[in-house]
């Protein structure tokens, strides 16, 4: 039981590999990137978790009081933003593919072959 | 602590910030002057670092936050010679990028500089750190300006679809690398590389092996080898010349880092007992990327893939030199990585200057058009020359010094591998060169075996006649270099002492954790007889030039029935290179899942 | 590969794959035992030493502020990216000729104009967005939340504006050069409180401030100052993201919708 | 573990799936809003406020949009191909 968070965060990557394999669509590939992200976010959530723990805010709660870790959290804030942009990015690119291209399946595409 | 350390990042970051803020008002002249200078004074500090590494490894805790009875609380800088000489080369690559592109991209004002200083900051922080969790985000910031420059060209939807595909996959080899680091996190409570590395110790289980798996796959997606190299073709078939010189000179490479000083910092430990097994992985691993890319190389007729697929090759030798294991093998990783990026980034160059004098990169199109430039056409001889690891180049030191490690440790087969990339990837660019610019063989109109043209744009917006010297010179001053720092003496005991200090665990947590003096010990002089060497590196390059002279004749082959099997393989390889996103992370998941399974298995087996 | 066999290819693989992850996995503590270190120590430290009560923004913008430095410019470098990516192109003018004329004889590619009351109301939203953001950010070293978040929050503010249907004053609130400099001034600010610390402390981004009473917003010395430079760079970078984007939808409608 | 916390995490997987699973990206950028705001829920269970917070504003609100902006965008130039190709056709 209590491993099952981790796997979750198994499930969520391999659902997002899934995704982007099989995707026919840019946009949903990026959004399955996504998903793919979001298993990194419980992976760390779970490392850092504490049974009884309080967040780490110590806004009227004593110091030393038993809290989750607050590396995880300050890492996974990053990795938020690195979700927002990396995201930003691509769809920029999608929409720039779709313009010239007039589609966004990955089937159709075979400029690069070779 | 040295004041300078943190530097190399925040001269260029601010220069970014800067010229994005006067976007609108500062001329293109002046963001030019501003990149390059903030170019060089990073450069120069850097230099000031690798001088001061010599003695004793610079280390610098930001937020003054050094560490408390062995437990890191901030982020360290900790620069070697190694990662020193890295950032060094960094700038110097992204100099001859931005003098490249003086002429280059008229339209977009000054965000190109922008993102060229944001991926030189990033690369320089790459290099220096010392903290895990601080190389996934400075990987991160080298990715999100390095997929924005693929991308440059957005009227080319080929260019689209190359960063994308670019993109996606390195992306995921990100969050890869980050499941690797969560993994060593819940076990060691620590991000800080030495202290992961002391608190691990000897012990090996399934934990560090994954993490060991994930951390190293994510990297070797960046550095593009076999089966995680599939983006790096599509990546450089469509990004602006001066961007490829940095993907292919330096990028790739920093992949190849980065396992590196992971595994010498951390995983050397649990893995000390099981050598045999992580050299085997890899020296396979290595072998394979070679000659694939070798082989893939030769069959393309569009000059930038064609380097693209070179550069391939020679990360599966850089693999090789790292499975070796040793520090005489390091130091030629080191050479080799300077010498071939120089080289490269002279082709890069000149494929840039051929784009822009005839509007096309394609061997075929180009055929003896470009019999004029008399001076570029021996830059680019002299390049592919250095490409065979001819003496007298960086690449040949390396090469030999990898080749002989190689030979000590009883794996001297791998020479049949450097001579075999050497071979192929040195004929294809030299056949290149024939027909370009002697006109030899045949052009247009020639029978291809199914191949297709990719168009491309030229990058400049006035075709001209002349070839502007800021567009030569980088390339002719990056071979002299390359030819330079293949003959100054004691470079390579340099590297050797570079190398030993990274390969040294117990000193960099001495160093890192307890502020412990522990100086470098210069490396040995060695006088090994170079005789062999020199004899098979010149062999290499005659049946280069062999093998390109002949492909260029009516006496090649093509249709002959001994040839038939060879060029069917070719063409299974080639479709493969589907440029389809599906199959490109279908072969990552394969390569993970493969590397993992292998590693446990071989792992158990001991 | 053909979509059948890569799929297959790709579960065979897939299933090598999480049996790796979730070997690995099985080597870490059961969830809900944490064991430290570097966790429990800062816990313990970073109230006293920072006068802060949230410990995750200690640790974001002090003890590991190097990497929230790389963040903030991984957020930025975006924003040009996508600026860049997303800038008009020559054929693009061109074929806008075109699109005038095909916009009168398609009604229905108009967006319907809001409703007075859905305009009244969203832009009464604007005024508590705004402070809201604001308290997020000044509050980022006391309670949960940062510049991170609140500039995030204040950047969606033009955006209601905009879904309002006042075009006009989007554009004059999202004057874009001075949001460019905004932005970089945010990023740059960053930099140089960094610097700040190197200079007067020998380290860079060493807290130099005067750190101030525990609960207070003025607390925590540089972190209050990078908070607030990192909410100017979110805000002023989610702004030029999200109108780099709205730009290549904007332009039709500014035609269609008058 | 507890049983909030067991539902949270079932609900996560099954809401990650769902929004894999769904082709239309216009219907998924609406999945992944929603997915957005489970996930910061689970940060909230999990004694994670701050990262909640960035969650919410970050995968429920600015993630979507730019989908959903993206999307109009793509959706207006398919609609005006189409238009161009009928002229086309009429000439």
């Amino acid at each position: 039981m209590s491993f099952f968070p981790y796997v979750v965060a198994v499930w969520l990557f391999v659902i997002g590999l899934y995704g982007i394999v099989t995707s026919r669509n840019f946009v949903h590939l990026v959004i399955c990137l996504a998903v793919l992200q979001s298993s990194t976010y419980v992976l760390l959530l779970s490392i850092g978790y504490r049974v009884g723990g309080t967040a780490p805010v110590f806004a009227g709660v004593r110091v030393g009081t038993p809290a989750v870790d607050p590396v995880v959290q300050a890492l996974m804030l990053t990795d938020i933003v690195v979700e927002a942009t990396v995201v930003a990015l691509l769809l920029a690119l999608a929409l720039q593919l779709q313009k010239h291209t007039n589609t966004l399946d990955p089937d159709k595409l075979k400029a690069l072959e070779g | 602590m040295s004041a300078l350390a943190p530097l190399p990042v925040v001269i260029p970051l601010s220069a970014a910030a800067i010229l994005s803020a006067l976007n609108k008002f500062l001329s293109r002249r002046w963001a030019d002057a501003l990149a390059i200078l903030a170019t060089i004074a990073t450069g120069l500090i850097c230099g000031e670092l690798l001088l001061q590494a010599r003695t004793q490894p610079v280390i610098h805790w930001f937020g003054g936050w050094t560490p408390r009875a062995g437990v890191a609380l901030g982020i360290s800088f900790v620069i070697d010679p190694m990662g020193a000489g890295a950032a060094v080369f960094t700038s110097l690559l992204v100099l001859a990028a931005l003098v490249f592109s003086l002429h280059y991209f008229q339209t977009v004002g000054t965000l190109f500089h922008v993102l060229m200083l944001g991926f030189l900051g990033a690369m320089c922080g790459f290099t220096l750190t010392g903290d895990l969790f601080n190389l996934f985000v400075f990987f991160e910031l080298m990715s999100a300006s390095a997929f924005a420059l693929c991308g440059y060209k957005v009227e080319e939807p080929e260019s689209m679809q190359g960063a994308l595909n670019f993109a996606i996959t390195n992306t995921v080899g990100a969050f890869l690398v980050l499941s690797g680091i969560g993994l060593l996190y819940g076990r060691t409570g620590a991000l800080n590389m030495a202290q992961i590395g002391r608190t691990l110790g000897g012990n090996l289980d399934g934990l560090v092996i994954t993490a060991f798996v994930f951390i190293m796959a994510g990297f070797f997606i960046k550095a593009a080898v076999i089966p995680f190299h599939f983006w790096l073709a599509d990546a450089h078939a469509v990004a602006p010349t001066p961007v490829c010189v940095l993907f292919s000179g330096i990028m790739v490479e920093l992949g190849i880092y980065a396992v590196l000083r992971v595994y010498w910092t951390i995983f050397d430990g649990p893995f000390a007992a099981h050598r045999w097994e992580i050299r085997g992985l890899l020296l396979a691993l290595g072998s394979i990327t070679a000659v694939v890319g070798a082989v893939m190389c030769f069959g393309q007729r569009h000059i930038k893939r064609l380097l693209a697929f070179s550069t391939i090759s020679h990360v599966g030798l850089l693999t090789i030199g790292f499975g070796l294991l040793k520090a005489s093998a390091l130091a030629g990783v080191a050479l080799y990585v300077v010498g071939h990026g120089m080289v490269k980034a002279a082709l890069f160059l000149v494929a840039g200057l051929l784009l822009h004098r005839f509007s096309s990169v394609d061997e075929l199109e180009l055929h003896g058009r470009a019999r004029e430039l008399r001076a570029t056409s021996v830059v680019f001889f002299a390049a592919a020359l250095g490409l065979a690891s001819m003496p007298g180049f960086a690449t040949f030191r390396g090469e030999s010094a990898m080749i002989d490690a190689a030979g000590e440790i009883g794996q001297g087969w791998v020479r049949a591998i450097f001579f075999f990339s050497g071979l192929l990837t040195a004929a294809a660019v030299l056949r290149v060169w024939g027909r370009v610019f002697r006109g030899m063989g045949k052009g247009e109109g020639a029978e291809t075996a199914g191949d297709k043209k990719i168009k491309e744009d030229r990058e400049t917006s006035q075709p001209s006649h002349g070839i502007p010297a800021a567009m030569f010179l980088p390339a002719a001053v990056l071979v002299l270099l390359a030819i330079a720092t293949g003959l100054t003496p004691g470079l390579k005991r340099a590297a050797r002492t570079a190398a030993t200090v990274m390969q040294d665990r117990a000193g960099y947590q001495a160093r890192v954790l307890e502020h412990a003096w522990v100086p470098v010990t210069p490396a040995e002089e060695e006088h090994t007889p170079m005789g062999k060497g020199v004899v098979w590196s010149l062999a290499t390059t005659a049946a280069a030039l062999g093998l390109a002279f002949l492909s260029l004749s009516r006496y090649w082959p093509a249709k002959h029935a001994l040839v038939r099997p060879v060029a069917l393989t070719v063409r299974g390889l080639r479709s493969i290179h589907s440029g389809h996103i599906g199959d490109y992370v279908a072969f990552l998941t394969f390569g993970v899942a493969a590397f993992g399974v292998v590693l446990a298995a071989l792992v158990h087996l001991h | 590969m053909k979509r059948s066999p890569r799929i297959v290819f790709f579960l065979l693989s897939v299933a090598g794959f999480a049996g790796v992850y979730l070997w690995g996995l099985t080597g870490l503590p059961a969830v809900g035992h944490y064991r430290g270190p570097y966790g429990d120590v800062l816990n313990q430290v970073a109230t006293y030493e920072r006068h802060v009560t949230d410990v995750v923004t200690a640790v974001n913008f002090d003890y590991r502020g190097f990497d929230t430095l790389g963040e903030e410019f991984i957020l930025f470098m975006s924003v040009v990216g996508g600026t860049v990516l997303l800038r008009r192109q020559r054929e693009e003018d061109k074929s806008e000729h075109r699109d005038q004329n095909l916009s009168d004889k398609s009604p229905e590619r108009q967006a319907p104009e809001p409703s007075d009351a859905t305009r009244v109301l969203t832009l009464a939203l604007v005024g508590p967005l705004v402070v809201f953001g604001l308290y997020i950010v000044a509050h980022g070293q006391l309670t949960p939340g940062g510049g991170f978040q609140g500039g995030v929050v204040l950047a969606t503010a033009p955006l209601l504006v905009y879904l309002a249907g006042d075009l006009k004053k989007f554009k004059q609130i999202t004057s874009h050069t001075l949001v460019e400099i905004g932005e970089a001034l945010g990023a740059f600010g960053y930099l140089a409180i960094g610097l700040a610390g190197l200079i007067l402390g020998g380290a860079y981004l060493r807290n130099v401030a005067a750190l101030g009473t525990t609960g207070t917003i003025t607390s925590g010395g540089t972190i209050a100052l990078i908070d607030l430079a990192t909410g100017l760079e979110v805000a002023a970078g989610f702004v030029l993201l999200l109108y780099a984007f709205l730009e290549q939808t904007l332009e039709i409608r500014l035609r269609g919708g008058k | 573990m507890l049983f909030l916390q067991f539902t949270i995490l079932s609900f996560v997987a099954v809401t990650a799936t769902a929004v894999v699973l769904t082709r239309d990206p216009a219907k998924q950028a609406v999945g992944i809003s929603f997915y957005g705001l489970v996930m910061a829920l689970m940060f909230f269970i999990f004694q994670a406020p701050d990262v909640a917070l960035s969650q919410i504003v970050i995968g429920a609100v600015a993630l979507p949009l730019m989908i959903l902006l993206a999307l109009t965008k793509i959706r207006r130039h398919e609609e005006e191909e189409r238009v161009r190709r009928k002229e086309k056709k009429a000439a």
